[in-house]
């Protein structure tokens, strides 16, 4: 009935898509509501979901959370965003419909549906400014990735289907674990690719850093917010809550997995000079993380310790919810800041804080935050993450050895991320503007929506017990005790130590009382030019993992007396993305080929035609005996 | 009695934090056959800094005001978190990498402050310090790796208790000193990564990000700067050095080691020279490998 | 019967040899009136029987090689003559024979062919028909070789089951009629608009 | 068979047709529509019973009728489009040729199954012919002769069957089905294997599987729109379903290679892999249509191969999915082409600009064919995808799933050609370049 109720919401804000202010409120409603509904499962919901085709449990009623609270605030924020167009009023709700079905879904036919709804819902949503250079190209590759992962899911789900004999999510779940290792493998093998897919893991994520950036601002918010986490929903329900203990080399390659994932995603996060892809490539970064979760519980189910399992499913699904909000932030700020210049080009930007201080505000906290820095949130589930991989550092031999591993590359990836977001936020809000140019006024629900999260992250950061003791219930095999895990980084401690110790500082230190000279510059007049930028401040970056990013330049000199005497200097440089060098340029060029040689067959003559035929007819004679 | 310790002893290693350091700078000139400044020049320094007129520059905002109170606190917290007796509360934090994620957060504030100047010199100390961390961090994960296997949750535990029942387990410890030692001289920004002393702009790092500040801001910096110093040579001993059973002569212990090892720290750099910026990834790997190596053999790794 | 059926195997041979579009209405209004004799000998005569042999007279043995006819003669000397047969069809013919005898050695021990003989030279009629099909190529060499293996055909129903039921028989001749009308139609629209009756110019569409 | 005087709805368009050639007048397209969709509405409230037991022939009775109406509407506009075209002679091969496939839809017996097709290929050949141009020439030629040498080799098979049965001296009632079904124990294994094999190819010709594909693609694109969408929607499908017929009628032997199901399913395979590989490169808007068909149909050969009762019925499944679907794609993309004066796909964008609401159905119906949920055919593809894991056809999966996939990619890119623009060139570019 609730679900009912939910699905008549999202209608009506679908058919009142002429009206932007009650589309609005409608969608606002649909998402409050999913909030409540996710709430109330983790409240009371059964361990296991019933018959009926769409039904809660107490993993789905989180991801229906997390969902429900990102897309409330990109609703409040579409309040006063500039690019709320119509195209974006009619596919938002079926969009926000289909995640919910997704997430819902308790049989297999109900899933693929939403599935595939959700990958065309966002396709629309992707390409709402079709008319911008390479718009349709992200939106097509973006929908072909999707579909093959689609696919594969599907094939994956009909091995299940098959062994089982019943599409029945309910009856997976009680019967799943039972199945013979060697389907249990298979099923890994292909759901794992496709979920991984549509999570954007490296190598298949180069849809991400092109679709979400093309996107508007609440739909970028809302696909790396909560889209991309179904992908984590599916591995979670269907491997590791339905399978039970698998082959032991599945976890180890998820952990694997996770890790190329997170310091790749950080790594090319670096070299992005645009906002919006910088954050799709940390989404990448943070689905790494989670897998780094996901694969801890998978290793302790393996190895038959629960201890792993309880950290590795926490920091998992505690991160999930942490990337969605500040991820779902950062990507409202950056829709902010693109309102506010007109540009995403962190290189064009700066001195943002002085004229929409609120979103700075937003940013710098949800830098923190992704950077996993105290008393934000990301503090807390990247803690998590690491006391799981401590955990496996913990064993003997080689496990240890890989654990350590792991703990170094997140360890990197952190301090890559902070790198980062030193970069974003201090080349894009502080210090002077780079670039002159008009500046648009920001009508009060942006700054609004950005900071609430903020807000949330900041709470959730201080005093996360409250929502750990939620996911308790949530592994019905496991039924985790999660209580104490928390225990030796107390976070209200930390947070409000944090808190009064800046306090204290900066009232010893008056902060206030301060005269404003111009800055040293060696004596000359200072200039905005002289600032570092984004492709300066990461220099030593590339040097260092030139390996990775192949970097190269190319120097042109023009003028009369060039080479030696040039009056204009050309500068072009980069660097090569690997996957789609040496992966996706190839199969996209077979395929074409293939395609064209497959057309070989109809050339024209008729003669040729008949002799197919009679060919055929006679090559199956001559098979005869 | 724990917590009476545990505060006495975060008031002392605050309190002594600039007198460590200027050990190692008296140490550090004498070796060189200057005669250098007396231990405690950095107190008449950092009070003459704190009456002086605070300026600020003209671009910049709360993000460069804050910054040196957010590395103070910061590190008042990470002296908080040590077990500087060698044990705290059981319901107090006391984790390893919580003190990494404050670390980080010192480094992230220091690294946005340098680049709301909207200078040349902050953005490249922002960049230098960033990058640096991103080759400490690693390193740093490996070289405590003996102490990931032996708490199993992070815990800052002394590891000298868990290490002693057998000669094998001396070799793991060892690579394991080696590799703290060689990630901590980065992390204080010391010789052969950082120089403390250079102004020159090829070579600054951390200096860099300070270059804008002067009056109680500057003053505030350079104490939280003698106090990571501090901190984190209290914390390495806690881990890595031998513990008394009275909590008292441990922190006195403390005292004693944090001293030996400014004075070791200041014999060290008159005899190095600092490493070129693109050399770091090849020193930090240095250190990742003994400490992984350690680290594999205290594991069960080639059977000792 | 036996020579009626050589006699067709030949006139089928002459028409995968012959050329000349003309010497083709011959052969083809040949292999009709062979034909309606066949239906008229092969069974008890009946008004069944008279009416399928008269409108095979009338449908093979005239309407078709009339159309043709006629057409040919609204159209230049050039266009009435085909291309010599290539080289390639004499292996194709070899392969046929190889595939014919496969056949028949499975067929033997079934009991299911009546005249061995007529059925060898219907088999043979039939890929004669059709490596002419994919050998010639003249617009009329190909409507006649998709006549002469349905001719074939119906000797080949002849040798194993005596008949064709009347209505099949039937259904077949205006089936064909219709087809031959078609074509050759469509022949005559195709050499007014592209000025050649050669099918190898037919290949436009492609891809 | 009951509903014989099914085949009575086309005599009236064919008599209108009559009248068209004194009287020619566009009232009359619309009467012709109108009587086509009340014979289509009359004879599914007569079958309706049948049509809900699921029995076969109600289904492809009833789909014939549907899409025929459907055909009859779009005339009214094709034929207003294209004034060249003489109405009575259109609406005569018209009316002839929706009886042959009625024909097709309510045989009984194999021989009248085959006369049917035969008369399908002309009079559907004859409307290609009237369209009149050198391409239609082309392409009505290779249509009509390679279907007929085709049915000529089915016949073949027909011939051996027959005179197989020949002692029960049934005459003609010999090839119904029923009577093939009870007596084939009496027919000589080889001579099953034999038919099946002529039959598979000789029908197989006009249902478009490949390697016997080769006139479809022509044929679909040059015929006129209305008679596109009634060859590829139901055509295919009838001629496929008189194949499974006969397969289900005359098992061959057990564990013979070259059995009815195994040709179904290599030859469905090879079209569906054929068909996907084809689409991306496709330049005639029509074409991709008559190439996604061919894949269409073999997703229903490999469904028919698997031989199971639910397998047959998914086949039917996606029989009347794909004909609703394709025929109305295929009388909106002659539509577009009259729009852009053009059946290049190169030169039909900005349809979204363009006409919102043509683009909005063009969009629909492209994506149903992709195999997009909720729209039907993703759900028939799925349950074969189900059927062929629960009979471990790997390889099939393997080869079908890949075609799919490549089909979706291939016909969203042409939509998205059509809806918005051409993409540029799809090779990924270097990622940052910046010039100072």
């Amino acid at each position: 009935m609730v679900t009912g109720g939910l699905f008549t919401l999202g209608l009506m804000a679908v058919v009142a898509y002429r009206w932007p202010r009650w589309s609005l409120l409608l969608n606002l409603l649909l998402s409050l509501g999913a909030v409540a509904y996710g709430g109330y499962g983790l409240w009371h919901g059964s361990p296991t979901a019933g018959p009926g085709p769409l039904e809660l449990s107490p993993l789905r009623a989180w991801f229906l959370m997390v969902l429900g609270l990102v897309a409330s605030l990109s609703s409040w924020y579409r309040w006063g965003y500039h690019d709320d167009q119509v195209s974006l009023r009619l596919w938002l709700p079926l969009f926000l419909l289909s995640m919910m079905t997704v997430i819902l879904a308790n049989n297999l036919w109900v899933f693929m549906t939403g599935w595939e709804s959700m990958t065309i819902t966002s396709f629309f949503l992707v390409t709402t400014h079709h008319e911008r250079p390479d718009v349709l190209k992200s939106g097509y590759i973006y929908l072909v990735m999707s579909q093959v992962s689609a696919m594969v899911i599907l094939a994956g789900m009909l091995v299940m289907d098959t062994h089982l004999h019943s599409v029945d999510f309910s009856v997976w779940a009680q019967r799943g674990a039972a199945l013979p290792r060697g389907t249990k493998s298979l099923i890994f093998g292909l759901l794992g690719l496709g979920f991984g897919m549509k999570s954007g893991v490296i190598p298949f994520h180069v849809w991400l850093p092109r679709a979400h950036p093309a996107a508007p601002a609440p739909v970028s918010s809302l696909m790396s917010g909560a889209m991309i986490k179904l992908g984590i929903f599916g591995m979670l329900q269907f491997l590791l809550f339905d399978l039970g203990p698998t082959a032991r080399l599945w976890p180890l390659l998820v952990l694997a997995v996770g890790a190329v994932s997170s310091l790749l995603g950080v790594l090319y996060a670096l070299m992005e000079h645009d906002l919006k892809r910088l954050l799709a490539y940390h989404s990448i970064e943070n689905i790494g993380i989670i897998l780094l979760g996901v694969g801890v519980m998978g290793v302790g189910i393996d190895w038959h310790h629960p201890a792993w399992v309880a950290v590795g499913l926490v920091a998992a699904l505690f991160h999930t919810l942490n990337h969605a909000i500040f991820k779902s932030q950062l990507f409202l700020a950056a829709g902010a800041v693109e309102q506010h210049t007109g540009t995403l080009d962190v290189d064009h930007l700066g001195g943002l804080l002085r004229t929409i201080p609120g979103i700075a505000l937003g940013f710098i906290a949800g830098s923190l935050a992704i950077s996993g820095l105290p008393p934000f949130n990301g503090f807390v589930s990247e803690w998590l993450t690491f006391r799981g991989l401590v955990g496996l550092a913990h064993g003997t031999g080689l496990l240890a050895l890989y654990g350590l591993g792991l703990i170094m590359v997140l360890g990197l990836t952190g301090a890559l991320a902070g790198l980062c977001f030193v970069k974003a936020s201090g080349v894009v809000f502080l210090g002077e503007p780079r670039q002159a140019g008009p500046r648009q006024p920001l009508p009060a629900s942006l700054t609004g929506s950005v900071l609430g999260l903020a807000a949330i992250s900041l709470i959730l950061g201080v005093i996360p017990q409250p929502l750990l003791h939620l996911i308790n219930g949530i592994d019905p095999a496991y039924r985790l005790s999660t209580e104490g895990l928390l225990l030796p980084v107390r976070t209200p401690i930390i947070g409000g130590l944090l808190v009064v110790g800046v306090a204290v500082f900066a009232g010893l230190s008056r902060v206030w009382d301060v005269r404003t000279v111009p800055r040293w510059s060696c004596g000359r007049e200072a200039d905005a030019s002289m600032q570092y930028t984004s492709a300066s401040f990461t220099k030593a970056i590339r040097t260092t993992f030139a390996v990775i990013y192949r970097p190269h330049r190319h120097v042109v000199r023009l003028g009369p007396g060039a080479p030696d005497f040039p009056t204009r200097l050309l500068y072009s440089g980069g660097t090569v993305p690997v996957w789609e060098r040496y992966l996706y340029r190839p199969v996209y060029g077979f395929l074409w080929g293939m395609s064209r040689l497959s057309t070989r067959i109809q050339r024209g003559p008729v003669r040729l035609y008949l002799a197919y035929v009679l060919g055929t007819v006679g090559l199956m004679l001559a098979l005869l005996h | 009695m724990v917590w009476i310790v545990q505060g006495v002893g975060v008031a002392v290693l605050v309190a002594v934090a600039p007198w460590m350091w200027g050990i190692a700078q008296t140490v550090k000139a004498r070796c060189q056959g200057r005669r250098g400044p007396a231990p405690g020049q950095l107190y008449w320094i950092i009070r003459k800094h704190w009456h002086k007129e605070t300026t600020v520059p003209d671009r910049s905002s709360w993000v460069f005001r804050l910054a040196p109170s957010v590395s103070m606190a910061s590190l008042v917290l990470i002296v908080i978190t040590i077990p500087i007796a060698g044990r705290v509360p059981p319901e107090w934090p006391h984790n390893m990498l919580t003190l990494f994620f404050l670390l980080a957060l010192e480094r992230f504030w220091s690294g946005l402050a340098g680049l709301d100047t909207g200078g040349t010199f902050g953005g490249l100390g922002a960049s230098r310090i960033t990058t640096l961390g991103t080759g400490i961090e690693p390193a740093l994960f490996a070289a405590l790796g003996i102490a990931w296997q032996v708490s199993g949750d992070g815990a800052i535990v002394p590891l000298a208790a868990h290490l002693t029942n057998g000669s094998a387990s001396l070799l793991p410890w060892a690579l394991a000193s080696v590799s703290v030692a060689l990630v901590l001289l980065a992390e204080w920004g010391r010789l052969p990564v950082d120089n403390p002393d250079t102004h020159l702009e090829l070579t600054m790092m951390h200096e860099a990000t300070l270059l804008e500040y002067d009056g109680r801001f500057l003053a505030l910096s350079e104490w939280a700067m003698a106090l990571k110093f501090t901190a984190l040579v209290a914390f390495a001993w806690v881990v890595l050095g031998p513990q008394f059973s009275s909590l008292w002569a441990n922190l006195g212990l403390r005292i004693v080691e944090m001293a030996a090892t400014a004075g070791a720290l200041g014999w060290l750099e008159s005899r190095l020279t600092k490493l070129r910026y693109f050399q770091l990834p090849a020193y930090f790997a240095v250190a990742a490998g003994i400490g992984m190596l350690g680290f594999y053999l205290a594991s069960g790794g080639l059977g000792l | 019967m036996n020579d009626l059926g050589l006699l067709l195997f030949l006139l089928a041979l002459g028409l995968l040899w012959s050329r000349t579009m003309h010497h083709t209405v011959w052969f083809l209004a040949g292999e009709g009136v062979l034909l309606s004799l066949m239906v008229w000998t092969s069974e008890p005569v009946t008004a069944v029987t008279v009416v399928v042999g008269l409108a095979t007279l009338v449908v093979k043995g005239g309407l078709i090689p009339g159309l043709i006819h006629r057409i040919l003669r609204t159209w230049p000397a050039a266009f009435r003559r085909d291309h010599p047969l290539p080289l390639w069809a004499y292996g194709i013919t070899v392969l046929v024979v190889l595939a014919v005898s496969h056949v028949i050695h499975l067929l033997g021990p079934t009991g299911v062919i009546q005249h061995a003989l007529l059925f060898f030279y219907a088999l043979a009629s039939i890929h004669v028909g059709f490596v002419m099909i994919v050998a010639r190529r003249h617009l009329l060499s190909q409507l006649a070789s998709l006549v002469a293996i349905e001719n074939g055909l119906v000797v080949l129903a002849v040798s194993l089951a005596g008949a064709l039921p009347t209505f099949i028989e039937l259904g077949l001749l205006i089936d064909l009629g219709i087809a031959a009308t078609l074509m050759v139609w469509m022949s005559h629209r195709i050499h007014q608009a592209m000025h050649t009756t050669d099918v190898i110019t037919l290949r436009r569409l492609r891809g | 068979m009951s509903s014989s005087w099914a085949l009575g709805g086309p005599a009236v368009p064919l008599v209108v047709a009559a009248v068209l050639r004194r009287h020619s007048t566009q009232r009359w397209y619309a009467v012709i529509a109108i009587w086509t969709s009340l014979v289509w509405l009359a004879v599914g409230g007569l079958t309706w019973h049948p049509l809900i037991q699921g029995r076969t022939w109600a289904i492809l009775l009833d789909v014939t009728n549907l899409v025929a109406a459907t055909s009859a509407w779009d005339s009214v506009g094709w034929l207003r489009e294209h004034p060249r075209m003489a109405p009575h002679r259109y609406y005569g091969w018209w009316s002839l040729f929706w009886a042959a496939l009625l024909g097709i839809a309510l045989a009984h017996n194999l021989a009248l199954a085959w006369l049917a097709v035969e008369f399908s290929t002309l009079t559907s050949g004859a409307l290609i012919i009237e369209v009149g141009d050198r391409h239609a020439l082309e392409a009505a030629w290779k249509y009509i002769l390679i279907a007929s040498v085709g049915l000529i080799v089915g016949l073949i098979g027909l011939v051996f069957l027959y005179a197989s049965l020949q002692y029960q001296t049934l005459g003609w009632a010999t090839l119904n089905y029923q009577n093939l079904h009870g007596q084939f124990p009496h027919v000589a294994p080889i001579i099953r294997t034999l038919a099946t094999v002529f039959i598979v190819a000789g029908f197989g010709t006009k249902a478009g599987l490949v390697p016997f594909h080769t006139w479809l693609p022509d044929a679909h694109s040059e015929a006129p729109s209305p008679v596109s969408g009634m060859l590829s929607g139901v055509l295919l499908g009838l001629s496929l379903f008189t194949v499974v017929r006969f397969v289900e009628a005359v098992p061959t032997a057990r564990g013979v290679f070259l059995s009815g199901p195994h040709l179904l399913t290599i030859f469905g395979t090879l079209s569906v892999v054929i068909g996907a590989l084809a689409l991306l490169v496709q330049r005639d808007i029509k074409r991709l249509f008559a190439y996604s068909s061919i894949e269409q149909v073999g997703i229903m050969a490999v469904a028919a191969g698997l031989g199971t009762k639910a397998a047959l019925s998914l086949a039917l499944l996606q029989f009347v999915l794909h004909a609703v679907i394709k025929s109305s794609v295929f009388y909106g993309a002659g539509h577009l082409s009259v729009m852009y004066q053009t059946q290049r796909l190169k030169k039909i964008t900005g349809l979204l600009a363009r006409h919102p609401a043509g683009a909005v159905w063009w969009a629909v119906g492209i994506l149903a064919l992709a195999g997009l949920p909720p729209l039907g055919l993703a759900y028939s593809e799925w349950l074969i995808f189900r059927q062929l894991w629960q009979h471990h056809a790997y390889l099939v999966i393997g080869l079908v799933a890949a075609s799919l996939t490549l089909t979706f990619a291939a016909l969203t890119y042409h939509l998205m050609r059509n809806l918005w623009r051409d993409m540029d060139a799809l090779a990924p570019a270097a990622a940052a370049s910046e010039v100072l």
